[in-house]
């Protein structure tokens, strides 16, 4: 019964997960809009084009191999588990146990690893950019990521997500190492989801692009599960930071019903919270030039580095 | 051309062969003392004077070292490995330079007694540097075996990281540590055998279907070839490090370990451990971009020569071959746990200590150390994908459309067919050339661009500089070429000369012999 | 409490630390003046922490000096300076930006090491704050040595100064007066600089774009 | 008068009668050193077109800004090329082969251009010989270095812009070189001009390009008042400046948005939209029509300005709003980072091009038509033309943001010193009679020849050329246009020299040629 239980929770946070993110995508271009003096585009938007690109045909290209076709499904797949792994309104729940934060991170990059080779295989030079300019920034983000679950992971005790959502309410501390942590995540996450500073989601121009590049070719179908499995992506990057940052709020594994309704509003709050603070950055921001990313990130990876060394060092004492 | 090139290796590996030998021999020399036993027991109960047991350790890194491939003895390995037969080559890179780390394993950790905290330092940085430079060196290979040869020396950095993290535990009697370290780092080696042979196979069939190697030459090849781009395919996601597959597991390990490295007291190894383990990340995600561009510049977009035109699939054989060794790094990715428990032995007698035995159940986790600090189900994980992706194409395919239609490709309406306008494997790796390059290889460009009217081409002219063979092999070669141009003059001696100069080295040995004792 | 005010204070001298790694990151001199009233708004909010927890009121005027001095009126004051002189559009690095935070972090780790052993037996608050504050010294310093532009230098000068208030009030007891000699004294260094910026101008006007060039991307 | 006009009006076999500036008809070895010595810097190239059997160069005297128009007579179909001494000519000599069919003799680039084999025939203004339209392989040019690969980007773009094919080659991210291929919105231009009456033609250089649609009606209206030798009421003159202001100022407003939303820094593209609708609202308001096309017409304006209060308001406003938006650009570091040293473009090329408008004077090439050749109301109006000597973005987006200070200052000056008085003097009538109408009076000049005009005029983007040669009874018999863009897109290709693949949306964009302007 309680095996059941446990996967029925496992089951409504995924679910959960996929219904939210394209909501949260409709968010962010709303507060967008807003903060640019437009009306922007109803919230629920998302959605409709979702509903909209499933339903038409989907264009392939002539030469378009296998690969391509099995990608985004790959690609959704993968995000969505890794999303379905961190623990969103409640912490230890029963399959978390599946993949710690450095799994997660892998996970993401098969993700990755597929869009770049589909973003390749029809052949188009924006195509390549696409595929170029991401796996150049992900050689700097992934480690800079699993710097910060380093420096994480020496403050908690585990890589386990649950764990350390667990251990940070219950010694709520405030540490450098994990200020530094928290900033790198930060860069890290505006890197891998194409916000901002280092790629724009609302561009048109195709020689600037990097994450629409790569998907410049797909259409129908395939273009609707990759977007929302970008989507996930975002989902997933905020939540991931709250789980870490700001965990209060989270419903235990053992709650209730209430528990667990209580976790949901907090979490739900916090996605709201930390899009708007994202969608806020980006409006008093530029786009950086392509070979000015890698010290952004760079960057990242160094805060990430520090972290750890700060905490090797204090553990002397 | 090919022949020289061959020839140039072959000379090369000659060279560096010799050297390692030479360096092994100095090593048990000085392992079996003056009592002159070379039984592993009787080296095993000896008793080593500290200092010596150092110097064996580095006559061992440079003699195991320069057998499996360590950065800066690897020169000859990019040479001679792409040179050989594919299946040979697949034996090279996947199983010869394995046994080097086995004799690194065996004399170090086994035979050399306590090691001291220093040699820890020493490995895990020629570790590091090994696996980053091997890797920034593959990205930019043309030619598709030396990229493989060049992504084993990065290989080999990552097994020795292990290797140096197991000797930092083991100095310190940090025996569980020191365990996991070990273990995983012998299990990596073990995968990187089965992927690096299964890659090589796939070049090889690449090779024997097409008969071009560089990979600027290749393309669309998934159509011509697709069993072995399936199989290559998965090859690039085990070594690139991704889950479910076996890289990744060996690779967590050792991050698993590096977490454990605050409890060391030493300073230098406080600094150097989240240091190697910053590059051991940057490895695998540079080794990502490294197989993305192997893979989708050789088997995707469209085909850049008459040869990748005409290419077609080898036999049925060769691709069987390529799909039990899939198999094999499947296995090892979803259910490592009887693979690591297979290697608790071996950790037992090196470190004299165990990874805790790995259960069946919950999930089939495996647990490095506790099941509190981290865990990873790769069959979970592994379960989990493919329900995913089988839910969503069921619900995509009942729920949507399922017409497809075949169009040119969209391309920004100017869909021109002609194979120069697709990336190239040289433009996909210049912005890490770019970012890495400067650091790394020197790279410096030069650009003419004619003024707009005038019709000559412009021109773009790229210097990249192997700063290892610059810095150690040339001032060698120079100093070598210097001393062999002043023996030169002994050729024209008189007999009672030569026997003079033979009777000198003998008394000179004769000397050294007695001192000794 | 104990816990938490000396995790407070660590974390405002590690923001420090950040605010100054944001420095070394900057390659505009406007981006570099807002990353330096930050660096002084964190420096405030960590003496006037400080004041609390060691219930020094004396300190809390320090803070206000930090406040109003340096993270509103010289900024503010270079800014002008800064677009009169019209250099605001140059890029400003001397090595790569990657390096020099390279460097950064190997003077934090440096740091580390000397500070933390060294000031072993001080009370645990002093302990790690002088560590950190060494740090926004050696990194103050670095921004000065990698810059070129004598803006750049100043503000690189004028955070060490931060790391060296940092410091003085991380060891308890620092008279005010030396305080607001300190302040004094960089402002008249800050007023003298001005007037030398003036005058130097005309080797602005003299900047070989060449040397730009070098900066611009697509140069390998 | 330079010594090079003086030489080539001694040299010439013939002078026609053309206002304000000569029309000389010279032989191929004048027709040659007149090329070489534009080739040389002492004279810039300001036009080039052909009718048939004869090729006709406009050229602009550097000191006073005045022009000159060289004819040379092509019985056989050829004549010694421009383009072969002075690359900026080649665009326009292709066009010519393509049109035409006239060949320039020794021309390096013989490549169609305008022609893309989709006609179905060759010259249509010429022999008229069928062809296949089958759209042959363009060959592009060469790039030689290590792998390349090509970007074809366009003609369809995703955004909302003109089609154009740009093909880069590249390393990665690194420009090797970069070659536009235009000519996917040629319209006929010429054709549409030839033997047509006057309002039509006015009605065709209207919608040359339509961003500058003030302008090209301005400058079609002065080179037909030239032509037909009729005057214009003060208060049209004053008019026609304050739409073409209102008309630069809608526009660089949006181009500094716009290029700022290139760097994906969507706010000021906001705030600028915001400016910018307001002009022409107020233009609406005032003239009828939000971009005041076919406001302006040979004799005056159509519409009259009844209240300037509502311009009154708008540069109040924008004098209180748009100070905040630079400040937000210039304090803005990483939109700084962007636009400082990207897509330089040296005042060399910018001279040798004579490339006008704020990409000109971006690069240090000081040339306004407003000043000089210069035309009514400006000389009386007080004001100076921007000038920056970077050639970067950031030096264009500030040579963009002098002149939306300019304009509105232009703007009030001329509010409070608009002439009172009609806006038209009715054009058929004085041709009918062949009396001229002038602001003083009537005066009696009789005409019984075809005659010619030729104005240029300062649009937003640079000088706008018109020329037109008239029948008795005002019809239009030919006509040529030129726009600042066709000087300016050959520079494109130049100024990505240095930077990524990445940095050409705002190179361009900084640019902001015209298509259409361009392809005729």
């Amino acid at each position: 019964m309680g095996l059941i239980l446990a996967i029925l929770v496992q089951g409504i946070q995924m679910v959960l997960v996929l219904a939210l993110a394209p909501g949260l995508i409709g968010f962010t271009r709303k507060v967008k809009a807003r903060l640019l003096r437009r009306q922007g585009p109803s919230i629920l938007q998302p959605y409709r084009d979702l509903l909209r690109l499933v339903r038409k045909e989907a264009v392939l290209a002539d030469n378009a191999s296998w690969l391509f076709r099995n990608a985004p499904y790959l690609i959704f797949a993968t995000t969505w588990v890794a999303a379905a792994l961190v623990p969103t309104f409640a912490a230890g729940l029963h399959f978390s146990w599946a993949a710690d934060l450095i799994a997660i991170t892998a996970l993401l990059g098969s993700a990755r690893f597929f869009l770049a080779l589909a973003g390749m295989d029809i052949g188009t030079s924006f195509g390549g950019i696409g595929s170029s300019r991401e796996m150049l920034f992900a050689t700097l983000a992934e480690p800079a990521m699993i710097m910060i679950v380093f420096t994480v992971a020496l403050v908690a005790g585990s890589t386990q997500l649950s764990t350390v959502a667990e251990f940070m309410v219950d010694h709520s501390t405030l540490r450098v190492s994990l200020g530094l942590a928290l900033i790198g995540l930060i860069i890290v996450a505006l890197t891998e989801n194409a916000r901002v500073p280092v790629d724009n989601p609302a561009t048109h121009l195709e020689l600037t692009m990097v994450h629409e590049a790569m998907i410049l070719e797909y259409s129908g179908r395939h273009l609707a599960v990759i977007e929302l499995a970008a989507a996930l992506k975002l989902l997933l990057y905020i939540s991931l930071i709250a789980c870490i940052f700001a965990p209060w709020g989270m419903a235990r594994q053992d709650d209730g019903v209430l528990g667990m309704l209580v976790g949901v509003v907090t979490w739900v709050g916090k996605l709201a919270i930390g899009s708007f603070l994202m969608v806020l950055f980006e409006t008093a921001i530029a786009k950086m030039r392509v070979f000015r990313v890698p010290e952004f990130v760079g960057g990242a990876l160094m805060l990430g580095l520090l972290g750890t060394l700060l905490l090797f060092v204090s553990r002397s004492f | 051309m090919r022949d020289a090139e061959n020839r140039r290796a072959g000379y090369v590996y000659l060279l560096m062969a010799s050297f390692g030998t030479l360096m092994l021999l100095l090593a048990f020399g000085l392992l079996a003392g003056p009592d002159g036993d070379y039984a592993f027991s009787a080296i095993r109960t000896a008793e080593h004077v500290p200092w010596l047991a150092g110097l064996v350790l580095v006559l061992m890194l440079l003699g195991a070292g320069s057998k499996a491939g360590l950065v800066p003895l690897h020169v000859w390995l990019p040479l001679a490995h792409p040179a050989a037969p594919s299946h040979v080559s697949a034996l090279m890179s996947g199983v010869m330079t394995k046994v080097a780390v086995y004799g690194f394993i065996r004399v170090v950790f086994d035979l050399a007694g306590e090691p001291a905290w220093w040699w820890a330092v020493l490995v895990l940085i020629l570790g590091a540097g090994s696996a980053v430079l091997g890797v920034l060196h593959a990205v930019l290979q043309r030619d598709l075996k030396r990229l493989l040869a060049y992504s084993t020396v990065e290989n080999i950095g990552i097994i020795f990281i292990g290797l140096g993290l197991g000797l930092a535990f083991k100095t310190n009697n940090m025996a569980g540590a020191a365990a996991l370290a070990v273990t995983a780092s012998i299990f990596h080696a073990f995968n990187h055998s089965l992927f690096k042979s299964l890659l090589f196979f796939g070049a090889g069939n690449v090779l024997t279907g097409s008969g071009e190697r560089d990979i600027e030459k290749l393309g669309g090849l998934v159509h011509r070839m697709p069993e072995t781009a399936y199989l290559f395919l998965g090859g690039c996601l085990a070594i690139s490090a991704l889950p479910p597959l076996n890289g990744f597991v060996s690779e967590w390990l050792i991050l698993q370990a590096i977490l454990l490295s605050p409890d060391l007291p030493q300073w230098a190894l406080r600094f150097l451990v989240p240091a190697s383990g910053a590059m051991l990340a940057l490895a695998a995600a540079l080794a990502a971009a490294c197989f993305v561009r192997a893979f989708g510049i050789t088997f995707l977009s469209r085909p850049r020569s008459p040869a990748a035109e005409t290419a077609h699939e080898v036999s049925r054989w060769q691709i069987r071959a390529m799909y039990s060794l899939l198999v094999v790094c499947l296995i090892a990715g979803v259910f490592p746990g009887p693979f690591l428990d297979a290697l608790s032995p071996v950790s037992q007698m090196l470190v004299a200590g165990a990874m805790p035995k790995q259960p069946i159940l919950p999930h089939l986790s495996i647990i490095p150390i506790s099941e509190s600090r981290s865990s990873y189900s790769g069959f979970l994980v592994f379960f989990f994908i493919m329900m995913a992706s089988w839910a969503a194409i069921r619900v995509i395919h009942n729920f949507a459309s399922r017409a497809v239609r075949r169009a040119p490709p969209w391309d920004c309406g100017f869909p021109d067919a002609s194979p120069v306008t697709q990336y190239t494997a040289d433009s996909f790796a210049q912005p890490i050339r770019r970012v890495f390059g400067p650091i790394a290889f020197r790279a410096k460009i030069s650009q003419t661009m004619p003024q707009p009217g005038d019709l000559a081409p412009a021109r773009l002219t790229l210097s990249l500089r192997d700063l290892i063979w610059e810095l150690i092999y040339t001032p060698i070669e120079s100093a070598v070429l210097f001393a062999a141009e002043r023996l030169n003059i002994l050729q024209f001696l008189t007999i009672r000369s030569y026997l003079s100069l033979v009777f000198a080295a003998l008394v000179l040995l004769l000397v050294l012999v007695a001192t000794w004792a | 409490m104990e816990r938490f005010s000396l995790d407070a204070a660590h974390l405002l001298a590690g923001g420090m630390v950040l605010v100054s790694f944001m420095m070394l990151y900057q390659n505009r001199i406007l981006g570099l003046l807002n990353v330096f009233a930050a660096h002084a708004v964190v420096l405030s909010l960590s003496v006037a922490w400080q004041a609390y927890v060691q219930s020094a009121p004396h300190l809390f005027v320090t803070a206000a000096i930090a406040l109003i001095l340096k993270a509103i009126i010289i900024p503010v004051a270079l800014h002008h300076m800064v677009l009169r002189l019209g250099v605001h559009r140059d890029i400003e690095t001397v090595g790569g930006i990657g390096p020099t935070m390279l460097m950064g972090i190997g003077l934090v780790a440096l740091s580390m090491v000397v500070m933390l052993p060294a000031a072993a037996e001080a009370d645990p608050i002093a302990r790690e704050d002088l560590a950190l504050a060494l740090s926004v010294i050696l990194l103050g310093l670095l921004i000065m040595v990698t810059r070129q532009n004598a803006i750049s230098q100043i503000v690189g000068f004028m955070s060490l100064e931060n790391g060296l208030v940092l410091a003085a009030t991380g060891a308890r007891g620092m008279p005010l007066v030396v305080e607001i000699s300190v302040a004094f004294s960089v402002l008249v260094a800050f007023i003298v600089i001005g007037v030398f910026l003036f005058r130097i101008r005309e080797r602005f006007d003299t900047i070989d774009t060449q040397a730009l060039d070098d900066f611009r991307e697509g140069r390998e | 008068m330079s010594t090079l006009r003086t030489a080539l009006l001694n040299a010439a076999l013939t002078i026609e009668e053309q206002k304000p500036w000569p029309r000389i008809t010279v032989d191929a070895d004048t027709w040659r050193q007149a090329t070489l010595a534009i080739a040389a810097g002492n004279a810039t190239l300001s036009g080039l077109w052909a009718e048939p059997g004869a090729m006709h160069m406009a050229v602009l005297d550097d000191e006073d800004g005045a022009l000159m128009v060289l004819t040379l007579a092509t019985p056989d179909g050829c004549f010694p090329s421009v383009g072969l001494t002075h690359p900026p000519a080649q665009r326009l000599e292709r066009s010519i082969v393509d049109l035409h069919g006239l060949i320039p003799e020794g021309t390096p680039d013989d490549r169609r251009w305008l022609d893309h084999d989709r006609w179905g025939v060759r010259a249509p203004l010429g022999t008229g010989a069928s062809a296949p339209a089958d759209g042959a392989p363009y060959p592009f040019l060469k790039a030689e270095g290590p792998p390349l690969h090509q970007i074809a980007v366009g003609p369809v773009h995703a955004g909302i812009i003109e089609p154009g094919h740009f093909r880069f080659s590249a390393n990665g991210e690194i420009v090797v070189r970069l070659e536009e291929r235009l000519g996917y919105v040629h319209k006929g231009i010429e054709r549409l001009l030839t033997n047509t009456t006057l309002d039509a033609a006015a009605k065709v250089v209207a919608r040359v390009s339509g961003d500058s649609t003030v302008a090209y009606s301005f400058a079609f209206a002065r080179a037909a008042e030239a032509a037909l030798g009729v005057g214009v009421p003060q208060r049209a003159i004053w008019l026609r400046a304050l739409m073409a202001e209102l008309e630069r100022l809608a526009n660089h407003l949006g181009d500094i948005g716009a290029i700022c939303n290139d760097a994906a820094f969507a706010l000021m593209l906001a705030h600028c939209g915001i400016l910018r609708e307001e002009v022409l609202r107020a233009c609406k308001t005032a003239f009828g029509h939000r971009l005041m096309m076919d406001r302006i017409i040979p004799g005056g304006v159509i519409s009259d300005l009844d209240d300037p209060a509502p311009i009154k308001a708008l540069t109040t406003r924008i004098r209180q709003r748009f100070p905040r938006f630079v400040e937000l650009y210039d304090n803005t570091a990483s939109l700084q980072n962007r636009t400082v040293s990207t897509g330089h473009l040296s005042p060399e090329l910018a001279r040798r091009f004579g490339v006008g408008g704020p990409i000109g004077r971006a690069s240090g090439r000081a040339f306004d038509a407003r000043k000089a050749p210069g035309y009514p109301p400006y000389g009386d109006l007080d004001f100076k033309a921007a000038k920056r000597e970077d050639g970067d973005v950031n030096a264009r987006i500030w040579v963009r943001i002098d002149e939306v200070y300019e304009s509105l200052e232009l703007i009030e000056q001329i509010i409070d010193r608009l002439p009172t008085g009609p806006i038209a003097y009715p054009l058929a009538p004085a041709l009918r009679e062949r009396r001229v109408p002038q602001a003083g009076g009537l005066a009696h000049e009789p005409r019984d020849s075809a005659s010619e005009g030729l104005a240029m005029i300062e649009g937003f983007r640079g000088d706008v050329l018109v020329w037109l040669r008239t029948d008795e009874t005002g019809g239009v018999l030919r006509g040529a246009v030129r726009d600042p863009s066709v000087f300016q897109w050959p520079l494109l290709e130049a100024a990505i020299e240095g930077n990524i693949v990445a940095d050409f949306p705002l190179c361009n964009k900084s640019f902001n040629c015209s298509y259409s302007g361009h392809d005729l």
